[in-house]
């Protein structure tokens, strides 16, 4: 058990510093509220800066274009572009941590060449056509139906939860190609280019009032079998590698901004007047948001296990969703005891009264919260995952 | 003692259930959101006519000539319908000795309730005739202030929000002792809003779990989702009963036979049971309605957003937590 | 909706505050800690006062001897003595809130005129022979097994749960008389007198360090057959009918009993040194005071609530479930909070410094608090019956 | 970083862990609860042999020559098993520059540690050697007190209490400094064993609701039970995390690596969080095993109790928040 860093890492950590307090300066203004188009190139901007720098696809493969760093590694430059308020990872998220990756393990050496290159310089965006209204939870229950028709696929169906839909030039896409195979074992992996005909998308609002994510409806859309990824019926599979790049490293940019947030909250409440003297003097407030500290600071121990993990055996195992059950109901607390202190200026999203640019941070994020124990595997799964793998319980079936 | 509601209550209830849920659906909340200041001026005349704002006014000033007990019923259909707008503001205004009674009481005007604060956040300001200013001191009337900023996302997009650096000082209309009537009048009508927002997610969720199948079953016959479910069952119950008991209270204190101080600590237990109440019930509609639970489309988002607004106002369970402590 | 008392109601009210304002003074002292002796003569005492006074078998018709008293009255009664510190019902509460009544709604007349004298005048004691080791939440999965032999049944199996059975002189028993029929079929209710050869009883100890409850060992037992409770194989529906006594009062001691703890841990936050001040002065302690009052205040409405409906409607529906759900969690948080108040003086379960007779109090509850979500149906079958019952959620058989 | 433990810590652990499980089952503890003061002499100077008492004490003074970081893995074990007696006092004791150290270190001597209190609680007292008395002011090392007078039903059975109106003055060792430093080690041993009785509780939950049969299925199949026991560990997992975390900083801090006040922060947040964990973990193990859960004859009580008594020793999850508090 070694916390310490090695003289690598400490180098590594030592020049990515350096680099972002020179870059970061000569970064564009940050995009407006909910524009697309804005953020889309906001964020491959900052994509060709690391590619022009070399911290493009930072935990890819040196043979691929990327940096072959290792989990620890990716932990600094994670914890280093947080700390110095480096922009998130944002519409190239599909493409460097989830689609790169799995052409990099499954694609073809055509695929390789065609695609890697320019998701690393972020010419490229990609979305993740996954999930499905009915399938929710139930994943494997996809219908979007794939047709053979000579060397396409013709496909139709509706795809839910589709992030940046509305800017990306690929989609991942999971269909069915063979409806009568179990459910497990019918469904193909698909590039789908998100200019062909059939391809409608209408983006949702959020309860934040966000447009980050859409519905994507398929009306016959026309895709070249080149462009399986994998073997035709070999797509669960394939997903669940696209899953497995998880290092331990998925909420670390979360964690460490939700340590900020709490910072920035204890200056609210020192700040903030209360029963005669400041919310912090109020014990009930302060013990509260200590625990929320001492919570965040522990969780931060299990993701530099689930690293540590990663990086011994290829995979956390069930620590991410170890964490996630964890860090949920931290971050719920969280936003509750920031309305507490906020009070009535928790009727705002936006601070028109100017005393704080952070109100809006913390009134979002208490609704945003919400959606922690929801995304990705609900609470309810990723508590069947803990006690089925982690315990030995047997499964309700 | 007989706790449960008589036939006369259940009717008044029953009628109210029914004319809102005619009146105000999904679509209709929608609509009223794009009106000046989130209020539908007819239906707030409709309102009016049935007596909501008159429920505790005696016959002859034109009132319905019933209780706080009746008002929590009143109160309860009104949060779990969702309606928008000073709802509580313009009851409370009914009962002063004002000019603007009268059109109050009938729905014709419409009163805000903000509590002094610097700054002060409005809700509704657009659409107010008037605002009511609480503070420890007293009470006072005011002009709707000019010269507020509104806020360009509201927490609740049905209750759309302007700050304004100080409050009009207004017309006093009482001192500290109408102040704290108000208050716990406030807290009674908040705590019952909140029992009806949450009885409606409950509801709403209830509904879902009974008809959404995943992994080939209804999601209601998951323990996860029951039990999730249940609980928040179990707190509205709770809140509930502790809210028209406030009521019965309320009503007992006014005619002699009961300390108003027993009364005004029913009230401050319904306040902080009820926010709690809300809270959970609310949070577990989004819950299990999974990923379009977290959507701006379905009206999960609204009930909880409401509850959190209604948490902030004028009676709000913090001063009930204050208020209870130093009677313990 | 009235909460106020009818003059009947505040005559009875006023009588009985009156009778146990005279009696109680005249009380013996209380039995040692666990001396189940003892504690026998003692509650039988007391049934024997209540007896000669007229306010044994309180809800209990009047021409079955009991005071015919309305589940408002039966509450006066309970919220009374509860508030003068009389003696609870102990040992006296399978006989004439369980059997007794059973046996009223369910027995022959010979049963009747045989069993309910002595319950009311404190005569016998009577255990409840319903729970299992292996059926625990399934009760109905009973298996002690009963076989007619002639004019007797002849039981054998194993009994737990079984409350004051060291003390008691009858048993109402549940037995498998049809091992064939479905589970819920083939039970049948039975008198079982303790003096019987076969009978073994070994008291259990809970975790509080007390010996109320005992398995029941039975071999062979003789039963007559006249000492059954309705019919053969009908003893699942006397079983319910039973349950089906409960007028929303079943904890109503309990709840009045927890207020009066809860404004002592009040008094003793007041006077707990805490960081310079005490600990009522800590917003975080106090709050959660407040909280606590707020509910149990709550619940304290939903208790009449219940009560009202049970007699409007002879039964709380589902009220019971929900009061215990609400109950047990506020139950279990006074006990964490008592103890953090409590510091190091948690250490006892006695208090020999004696500078607060109540420590003991607080210990105790925070350790019986834990039964709470357990016994008479875990929070988790009461969840199950709120959800299907109350919501009208699906079954998962 | 590799935050993983190494082959040599897998191992001290597996086989701390082969010992105990071999030389204390459940008998065992009840037999070790009729001991004078509840302390096993025998195992005491087993473990001692084993460099329990020894493990952070250079190899050159006869100890282990390990760190916290080892420390935090041994006390797991410890409290897995659920070991009697003053373990975290004799650790501390071994440590000092006493002349008790050695004896201390070999688990000859036994050493109570009790915060100053009026009156004070002191545990395990009949089987005492000595007592380390701590206040802010510093760090005395007194004789067993006379005039005790020992509670007849001690919280948990396996810790056996008596009451000092004042306890001895004893011979200072150290100033303020020391008693922070102390302080800062019981804390963290002390979440170690919590972080062992929390993972012993809930693998005796997850053993019965793996074969407690119930309505016709394996009670673990339940989703009430299944997560209820998922939630435990989760908050199990990231104790343990933030518990090793925390004594691999003080080593870091011992060798000038890292800050001290940033270790004893760790130590802070493992306190805080392992107590939490102790406590849901305890408390699911009861519930899952039902009325048996509620009795004296299983162990789940057991684990229940210490964990209580645990959050009241020296370096209590209070200091812990309190300490924290003035660090943000």
């Amino acid at each position: 058990m070694r916390l310490r860093e090695t003289p690598e890492e400490q180098a590594f950590r030592r020049e990515l510093r350096l680099w972002l307090e020179e870059t970061l300066p000569t970064l564009p203004p940050e995009p407006p509220f909910d524009d697309w188009e804005a953020k889309r190139a906001y964020d491959t901007g900052w994509q060709r800066r690391l590619y022009e720098a070399g911290y493009a696809g930072v935990s890819w493969p040196k043979e691929y274009g990327g940096r072959g760093a290792t989990p620890s590694e990716e932990l600094i430059f994670l914890e280093e572009t947080e700390r110095a308020g480096a922009p998130y990872v944002g519409c190239c998220f599909v493409s460097t941590l989830h689609a790169g990756p799995t052409i990099i393990a499954e694609g073809t050496p055509e695929q390789r060449a065609r695609y890697l290159p320019p998701i690393l310089r972020g010419d490229h965006v990609w979305c993740q056509g996954f999930s499905e209204p009915e399938a929710g939870s139930d994943l494997a229950s996809l219908r979007t139906r794939a047709v053979r028709d000579g060397n396409h696929y013709v496909v139709t169906g509706q795809k839910i939860w589709t992030s940046h839909a509305q800017v990306a030039d690929f989609c991942e896409l999971l269909v069915r190609t063979d409806p009568d195979a179990p459910k497990h074992k019918g469904i193909t992996w698909l590039i789908m280019p998100m200019d062909l005909p059939g391809i409608e998308v209408r983006p949702m609002r959020t309860l934040t009032g966000e447009s980050e994510f859409s519905e994507m409806f398929l009306d016959e859309v026309r895709i070249p079998v080149e462009n399986v990824v994998g073997a035709e019926n070999d797509g669960w599979r394939v997903a669940m590698v696209t899953f497995g790049f998880e290092r331990g490293t998925a909420f670390v940019s979360e964690l460490l901004a939700s340590k900020r947030l709490l910072a920035d909250l204890v200056e609210i409440a020192k700040k903030t007047p209360w029963r005669g003297a400041t919310a912090w003097d109020d014990a009930g407030i302060r013990d509260e948001l200590v625990l929320i500290e001492a919570e965040l600071e522990a969780q931060w121990a299990l993701t530099k296990r689930n690293v540590s993990r990663a990086a011994r055996h290829g995979t956390p195992g069930v620590g991410g969703s170890v964490f996630k059950l964890a860090y949920h109901e931290t971050r719920e607390r969280m936003g509750e005891v920031a309305l507490r202190i906020l009070g009535r200026a928790r009727l705002a999203l936006d601070d028109p009264t100017g005393v704080s640019a952070r109100h809006l941070d913390h009134v979002h994020q208490r609704l945003y919260a919400l959606s922690l124990s929801i995304a990705a595997g609900t609470a309810q799964i990723q508590r069947n995952i803990v006690g089925e793998r982690l315990l030995g319980l047997p499964k309700d079936r | 003692m007989d706790f449960e509601p008589t036939d006369d209550q259940v009717a008044l209830q029953t009628e109210l259930r029914r004319f809102l849920a005619e009146r105000i659906d999904h679509d209709a909340r929608r609509a009223i959101a794009e009106m000046p200041g989130a209020v539908d001026r007819d239906l707030w005349r409709e309102l009016g006519g049935m007596g909501v704002f008159s429920v505790t006014l005696p016959e002859s000033a034109g009132g319905v000539g019933l209780g706080f007990a009746e008002a929590t019923l009143v109160f309860e259909e009104l949060g779990r319908a969702a309606v928008p707008g000073p709802l509580v503001g313009t009851f409370l205004a009914a009962g002063l000795d004002v000019d603007l009674a009268a059109s109050a009481a009938a729905g014709e005007a419409t009163v805000g309730l903000c509590p002094v604060g610097d700054p002060a956040f409005v809700e509704h300001l657009p659409a107010l005739d008037a605002l009511l200013v609480v503070d420890d001191g007293g009470v006072a009337l005011a002009e709707p202030p000019a010269g507020a900023r509104p806020v360009d996302r509201p927490l609740d997009p049905l209750t759309p929000v302007a700050v304004v650096e100080a409050l009009p000082a207004g017309r006093p209309v009482g001192d500290g002792d109408l102040a704290r009537e108000l208050r716990t009048r406030a807290a009674l009508l908040a705590a019952a809003l909140q029992v009806g927002l949450a009885t409606a997610a409950v509801e709403m969720a209830t509904g879902h779990a009974n008809q959404r199948v995943q992994f080939g079953r209804v999601i209601g016959q998951f323990q996860a989702v029951k039990h999730m479910l249940a609980d928040a069952q179990v707190q509205v119950e709770v809140a509930r009963a502790a809210v028209q008991a406030a009521g019965v209270e309320l009503d007992d204190a006014a005619a002699g036979h009961q300390e108003a101080s027993a009364a005004r600590r029913a009230v401050d237990v319904a306040r902080i049971v009820a926010s709690r109440a809300a809270d959970r019930a609310t949070r577990a509609c989004i819950q299990v309605h999974g990923g379009m639970g977290f959507t701006w489309e379905l009206d999960a988002h609204l009930y909880l957003k409401r509850a959190l607004v209604l948490d902030a106002g004028v009676g709000s369970p913090e001063d009930a937590k204050d208020a209870l402590a130093a009677a313990l």
